[in-house]
């Protein structure tokens, strides 16, 4: 483990990686929509070996008080035992939830999801968008490949009809509003370097990393420092300015 | 069983006639942190399944003396159903845990592990009807993969009675119009029973003829269950051979 | 162990048991009913050292959507550590569930209760048939044991009164619409013999066992595998054959 | 104490006089799993007990070094009330699984038993008032069953006061006219309070006065009990004699 | 261990105590309200180096079945890691659920909250009382220091508004309206010896503990015995008439 | 930087300055059971912080063995905001509870302990905005107070920007009114980030500016953090130096 750390650190140095990637190089993506027959939306995102579906489905329900007229977006992630054995059946452990609620981030301030078109009636009924990610290979970047397969799936999702008292899964009334497509790109700090995409075993000797989520017009609408180390502001800029071109990059791939 | 002519007189929503199986899929080594995996698909069903093991097993205190223990848990996806599935073990998911659990095992040798632990995940990605038999045909794929010794490949299928007509693998509204759902797994160089569940309203000689149709009708799925970890193991080991030769 | 498990096995072999039964020999039944006072109905079911009490409670509540005229059935089953000292608190394990799940099918498949009976208003209310069991002593078949009891409350449950506002458990208007008797026999391979009514002794040799639930006409309406071995499909046609004969003597005591 | 006279005047819903508790029965040895056990009923009310133990306790940094573990768990069954009760722990029996607990210890000699456990469970089967009371009393008598050596039984019994009465062994709706529920448990012998709580509103005085009533209605309890007990072991003990004579 | 149990029972055997006190004797009290901005109500009280925060919410539920008329309370206690390194986090345990259940009865029997002006639409509309222990430092007697922050926290709570649709709580429209002072005292048993407000030490030695609760009149209202030992009818007798005289002398500080 | 004419004409609901800070209250070992303990309010808000260790770790499994495992928990007492918070975690509290191990973790020596735990417990007495980073100042400071030997203490603000201007620690209303909410750890004898979280929707030039605006306000709270240290633990120094002499 230390040998690996040290060679994964020393390659670094050198700006160079065990896959042979260049330090601001993903590995290849592979989008695919349309795998999920009984999902209002869904898409497989690969990143290398890294594998990630995420099912849309969409319910009738009651909105938040406070927000008495918008559709109610619910994220949830499980980190199925199939995908890694380090996973454990059982409620979702402190990594799904961050995934989850930094996938969730991204869609919400990003405003993507046109809520104020899911109302049904007023403090009534609004539609529930439920986006789950599911896990099938965990090689490392999760939160990116999730990411995409989140908003892959939404912009692919139909929206059921609705006769005012039950939803019918089998006829569908036009496709989910979405506006934007929101992309999240997590970099990891090695050493005195940083890295894109970072594989299972960069995230584990990693230092820190910091996922940051762009719109289209290439603004900021979530961050996520993680990692029990520390970064320097110039760490950051470089991190920013990075995921905003690599965030460009991915975009055309949705 | 139906005659020929019998069967072709009746076909099904899905143009099916009542002896055939949907569509299947079979892939082993899908998954690449298990130590075996396969996914089964048949039509619009579809079941993952990953094996790590066998690896001993913690706390001391579950470990079996003369055997390995067997371990299996049964999920949904939130996704692979009409109405969205809430995460998280329901009481449906845990019997189904238990009864795969009890049609896999008589096909291990878990005899030659003692006091380690075999695990099973079986993962519903897709579901319509038969996702309890999916979940078998997947999960004896993936245990072959990961080179647990077997005495056999474990091969499920559903099979009902809709008009008087005995209709294997009930797909879609077929489960609703069924006077009995009857989800049976065998091992078919025996044809030993493993797996027998049954809801209905039937004569006992009907449970035995559907039995029998289930049998025969687990015979594709066998060939195909093969012939996926030849795919898979193959070409591997005709690279060593070259590379021995 | 190993030498009961033998023993268990020659025995078998010879067409013998350890208490001297038959191998298509039930141990003593005892059935007896209206044993809980609060309950609606209630029955207590010996099999020789095994007891069950099973108590039925009745409730108004909201029916399911797919279902909008019909009663509600539930079946919950408790392992109390008073029963077994290898039972433990907490919440239900897998064998719990099924014996709940494998007892709520046989009462469920045959149509005993009329459901369509119990709608109070579509749609809105229906009566919620509740279905308690509870173990006392477990010395095996606890599925047989269970079912009996079940059937045999609900045969005696009465309907507590409703105002369309509240229940009043004080009063009563008439029987449970109950039509059929469906009756569940468990039976064990044991080496290549079948038996009846296992003993506890004999489920922990047992290399599988199947439960089949017959109705008053000698259908079959359930169906339950267990164990972790196979059955050949002549075992099962002796089963089926065995379950029918047993169905119609246990069917007389209720 | 109300005089003869008092308590003649007054008759309750079920003919009782104020001093009066329901009709009891008591058998032990009525689980054949457990190390000992008893049913106690008064009236409808049914407590049944299992005792294990002692036994070695597992995991060992639970264990006490100069005593056992007594650990109880009270529950009722979902049918024993008029509204069923949902399965599983509530904050109310979770309450009274400590306080009967620390009911039943001072009778039990937990020293002689260090780094063991002793489980006691209790399930209520029926429920009209004083449950917690018939608990403990079942309680007791399974650990004497199950050989345990204690100091004396543990006698319990709830009294309330109506109308200005002092009222033993409140049942169904004198619960609910009550001005004060106040459950006492007592060890016959010495008359020392094992359990004592109270909802209600009276006088200290009130308190003093109930607490003696109770001690007194435990005589009945008490008496029962070592009935039960004997009823189960004599002919045992008998036999016994027999063969070695 | 042991040294300092003999030490703690020959000094109360003398009529003495650790801390220089008397066996009658409770540690500095302070009571202090409004220390939590957010709160209805809310108190901070200290008993030596024991302190407890109680916070007191309100909201609109509906009422029980049984109480239509009437508002409801629910108290709770949680038991926070950072007042002792016994505490875990988790459910709350044993102790901090008897803890909630003996201040809530002494609240509940006293009479002290008039529930009965908490109904804003029978059977439908009724204010929750929500009183929230939350331990900051256990040295001993948690109970006292809890019952006395509630009904401080409950005596100060005020009314927020309510339209007859959301609660309003920045407005208020009085105060709660409560009505008496119920005083919990907790007298442990050492050796022979009765003490009042026992230590964190004392606790750990005591052979039982009584809890009783007294009203404004001198009245009982509500009794907790606890520990793993018995209680004469004459330590019954002296710790009532202790509790009472107690009682009064704290109902003062409040 | 908003220029100080610039932050003189925009003032705010609570009269601050867009780069002030709400008052602070900060003081160290307030809780008597913990090892080391803080206060730490800011306005309206309240977090209470406890640390616990270095201890040995339990279960061994979970042992680091080059380092100590670092635990933390935030949670929020029900009393705290406008609506009661139901006890128990949240997916919210859960998330918080590792953004804010890791923002304490780089200033912590961890590898001086290896195999052991430290534990750290937040608890939100008063909720106005901003309760992680009160919580991270706080538990800093307890930590310190713990005698963990630290490369830096961690401060911590949230910084947002309304109508243009870039506002410092959001309170009330304000985190509606934000075009962001961004809070931000730092260890300011070197300026690292330790914490960066983002809501909202700003070019990277303003992240990069408001994470500079709150390095800056950081200092004021750092002073205050450092003096409630030297208030808890000079008086104990001088005495022990005047005992010494």
């Amino acid at each position: 483990m230390i040998l690996q750390d040290n060679f994964i650190h020393n390659l670094a140095a050198k700006g160079l990686r065990m896959d042979k990637r260049k330090l601001d190089e993903f590995r290849p993506i592979v989008v695919e929509t349309g795998v999920i027959a009984k999902a209002e939306g869904s898409a497989r995102v690969k990143i290398g070996n890294t594998e990630v579906i995420v099912g849309v489905k969409l319910d009738v329900g009651t909105p938040f008080p406070d927000k008495p007229s918008e559709g109610v977006l619910i994220t949830n992630a499980e980190f199925s035992p199939i995908a890694s054995p380090l996973f454990e059946k059982g409620p979702p452990r402190e990594e799904a939830i961050e995934l989850a609620r930094v996938v969730d981030r991204g869609i919400r301030e990003s405003k993507a999801i046109e809520t104020a078109k899911l109302c049904i009636a007023e403090k009534e009924k609004v539609w529930m968008v439920f986006v789950d990610i599911h896990i099938l290979n965990h090689f490392g970047n999760l939160i990116d490949a999730s990411a995409m397969a989140a908003i892959a799936a939404l912009l692919t999702a139909k929206m059921p009809e609705y006769d005012g008292e039950k939803v019918n899964y089998e006829k569908h009334s036009g496709k989910l509003p979405v506006k934007c497509k929101p992309v999240a790109v997590t970099m990891a700090k090695i050493g005195e370097r940083i890295v894109v995409d970072a594989s299972l075993e960069e995230e584990q000797v990693m230092a820190a990393r910091l996922t940051a989520t762009t719109k289209d017009d290439g603004n900021v609408c979530a961050l996520q420092k993680g990692g029990t180390s520390s970064l320097t502001l110039e760490d950051i800029e470089s991190m920013l300015a990075l995921s905003k071109e690599k965030g460009k990059e991915i975009r055309k791939l949705l | 069983m139906p005659t020929k002519e019998g069967s072709m007189m009746m076909t099904r929503a899905d143009g099916r006639k009542n002896e055939d199986i949907r569509p299947i899929t079979v892939r082993a080594g899908v998954l690449h942190r298990a130590n075996g995996s396969a996914l089964f698909s048949l039509g619009r069903t579809t079941a993952i399944a990953a094996v790590y093991g066998p690896r001993p097993l913690h706390p001391k205190h579950l470990q079996i003396p003369n055997k390995a223990l067997l371990q299996t848990v049964y999920s949904m996806t939130p996704f692979s159903t009409t109405e969205r599935v809430r995460p998280g073990p329901s009481r449906r998911s845990q019997e189904i845990t238990k009864v795969v659990r009890e049609a896999l095992e008589p096909a291990v040798y878990v005899e030659e592990f003692p006091k380690a632990t075999i695990d099973v995940y079986m993962d519903i990605l897709q579901a319509d009807a038969g996702t309890r038999t999916a979940a078998i045909n997947a999960a004896s794929v993936a245990l072959a993969d990961a080179g647990i010794p077997m005495r056999d490949l474990v091969c499920a299928v559903a099979v009902g009675k809709i008009d008087g007509q005995y209709t294997v693998d009930l797909a879609g509204k077929e489960e609703e119009l069924t006077e009995c759902d009857l989800p049976v797994a065998i091992m078919p160089r025996t044809g030993k029973v493993t797996l027998l569940q049954m809801d209905g309203d039937i004569t006992t000689e009907d449970v035995v003829k559907i039995i029998k149709l289930a049998r025969q009708a687990c015979g594709k799925i066998y060939e195909m269950q093969k012939q996926a970890l030849r795919d898979r193991w193959l070409p591997e080991a005709k690279a060593m051979e070259e590379a021995k030769g």
